[in-house]
């Protein structure tokens, strides 16, 4: 079955990012498609590759980026919360000349028009906030 | 199910205060996305989504667009199912007199039916 | 088509009673994060109907030291039995 | 010490009922940001009583197109009169 | 009000249920700084925020530090005026001896003196 | 009277963070001080120099930039809900290896010490979140 999955909570504010992502893996283990992931609202921050954390605790934004990596999933972060927030990747740190580049690459910074194709071709949609 | 790569019927249920947090204004862009895109859409208000629907909103003193006057474009790109739920209105008082859109007071029996026909749901 | 909710927030939320005055027969609620708090003995007289089966995920309820009695009308799921749940049912609400 | 309780959520987060269970007489409460939708008519039998002053963010109450009538107990303030309030009471706790 | 640079006493109100959002742990995370820096501190559980106080709790299984446990610090780190709302605990079911901590059930007078004794109050 | 103010709220997921600005600017209009402003938890986003923002909003985070260099204000981050956060000084991108500062130079990361220290020096303390 293919899924598409919604995200607008951060790490370390709510528990949602985190269930969002036991869920994901959880898909892919019981061997049913991830059609994409949707970063939406305080969602961008599950992409962001400057958290730290400490060694006895998990870093969910590295755990994304190594999943969405390990299994080639489509994640789109939606672009105009992301650049709100601060979460700019290559293409907008150097339209915005801000010298720094805070998401991972593995996701792509785009609209709300993948949000909809998403709806429109996975069998289901949940979402996590 | 509806079949692949055909129009969906998406319901959105708005159900937050406007200005507090920024469900509000989420839930009416992904909704306008959907119609842009040409999906089938109903919008309802719920809880204390109600409240985006006063007139006379006026955001420019907390340094924000006006949602009240934004909810006008949910006609403009032609999303005419929008209804409000009944109870919602009721026990805070609000009249139908004192909304900003004209739009139908529903039962909670007929939102059930809108979540029912929904190929997704997005409830925020 | 039948659907299964998902609830995240504490009874303060009153998130349940919001949900189950929109549920359909065969309906399906799943408590999650704060949501599992709704499976106290001081919430059930809350739940609806027995044409709505209850969850609650398990991974939840154990980091808030609830137990759920096994006579409750509460079934406990992991992960994998969330997502088996979202196969069963053909739609997902969440309810934050 | 007199106190200035802030409530910023919505009547939905039952966080007056809270407030009002923990005042002293000579209190004060300032309702902001969803918290104003407390001066709505069909809140106003919650309001503690008159040796409670009450005050709302006048912004706030414009952003959100409420009318607070002139007979209510609430006095609006703008964020001048925020800060003055900070300053006659003593403390200042906020509910949120 | 209690002269500057001098020992202050601040009670911290702790509202909010463990583990869906952060503020059970950033309240925590106050307290105990303030005792550390000699501050007289009392810490008082309303609310959703009893549901810290239950006994059993192991978040490992979502990827969490388990707060019932961290809450012991509060007494190695010599707060000794903790204080849980009755009321919150007895509309939650909650009995005195499913607590992780000993652990004072107050009325909401006694949680009003606390509020009106301190310099400064966190509420959260 | 000299202020502390506690930001708990993030920029364009919460009114908080632009109330407790407002109200920052009207204390100082009204002649008091601003012993310190303490950004603790999500609020520790109001510090981030990243964000981008539609031509006719108002930048929150570059406010608060202005303000705190206008006036001196003593403006401090969290720094362990900062770097949680993915907001990181020069120091903290330097000793990660993360390659990007993002957050403003006008505020310090720093310990909840900031926090006591403040609620000891300051007539009134208000939090927003």
């Amino acid at each position: 079955m293919k899924f598409s999955i919604v995200v607008y909570a951060a790490p370390h504010s709510a528990e949602a990012a985190a269930t969002a992502f036991n869920f994901t893996r959880s898909v892919l283990e019981q061997g049913h498609d991830i059609y994409r992931l949707f970063f939406f609202g305080d969602g961008v921050h599950n992409a962001s590759r400057l958290s730290v954390v400490a060694q006895d605790e998990n870093n969910l934004q590295q755990q994304w980026d190594q999943l969405i990596r390990d299994h080639g999933l489509d994640s789109v972060i939606c672009v105009s919360s992301a650049v709100n927030r601060g979460i700019v990747d290559a293409q907008e740190a150097s339209r915005h000349e801000l010298g720094a580049v805070s998401a991972y690459a593995s996701s792509e910074l785009a609209g709300l028009g993948q949000l909809i194709d998403a709806t429109m071709h996975s069998d289901r949609v949940i979402n996590f906030g | 199910m509806a079949s692949k790569n055909t129009n969906k019927a998406i319901t959105f249920i708005s159900r937050r205060a406007p200005y507090g947090d920024s469900n509000a204004q989420l839930c009416l862009e992904m909704a306008l996305a959907c119609a842009v895109f040409g999906q089938t859409v109903s919008y309802v208000f719920l809880d204390d989504g109600v409240y985006q629907l006063l007139k006379h909103q006026d955001a420019r003193g907390i340094d924000s667009k006006t949602l009240g006057k934004a909810l006008e474009t949910l006609d403009l790109y032609g999303i005419e199912n929008v209804c409000v739920d009944a109870d919602s209105l009721s026990e805070r008082g609000i009249r139908g007199g004192d909304l900003v859109l004209e739009v139908e007071p529903v039962s909670r029996t007929h939102i059930a039916e809108l979540i029912d026909q929904a190929d997704t749901v997005f409830n925020l | 088509m039948t659907c299964l909710h998902t609830i995240s927030k504490s009874p303060t939320s009153k998130l349940l009673s919001s949900c189950v005055s929109v549920l359909k027969p065969g309906d399906g609620i799943l408590f999650i994060e704060d949501g599992v708090y709704y499976c106290s003995p001081a919430e059930s007289g809350r739940h609806p109907g027995a044409d709505i089966r209850l969850f609650a995920l398990q991974e939840d309820v154990a980091a808030r030291g609830l137990s759920v009695p096994s006579a409750a009308d509460v079934e406990l799921v992991d992960y994998a039995g969330f997502v088996g749940l979202c196969c069963e049912y053909e739609k997902i609400v969440s309810w934050f």
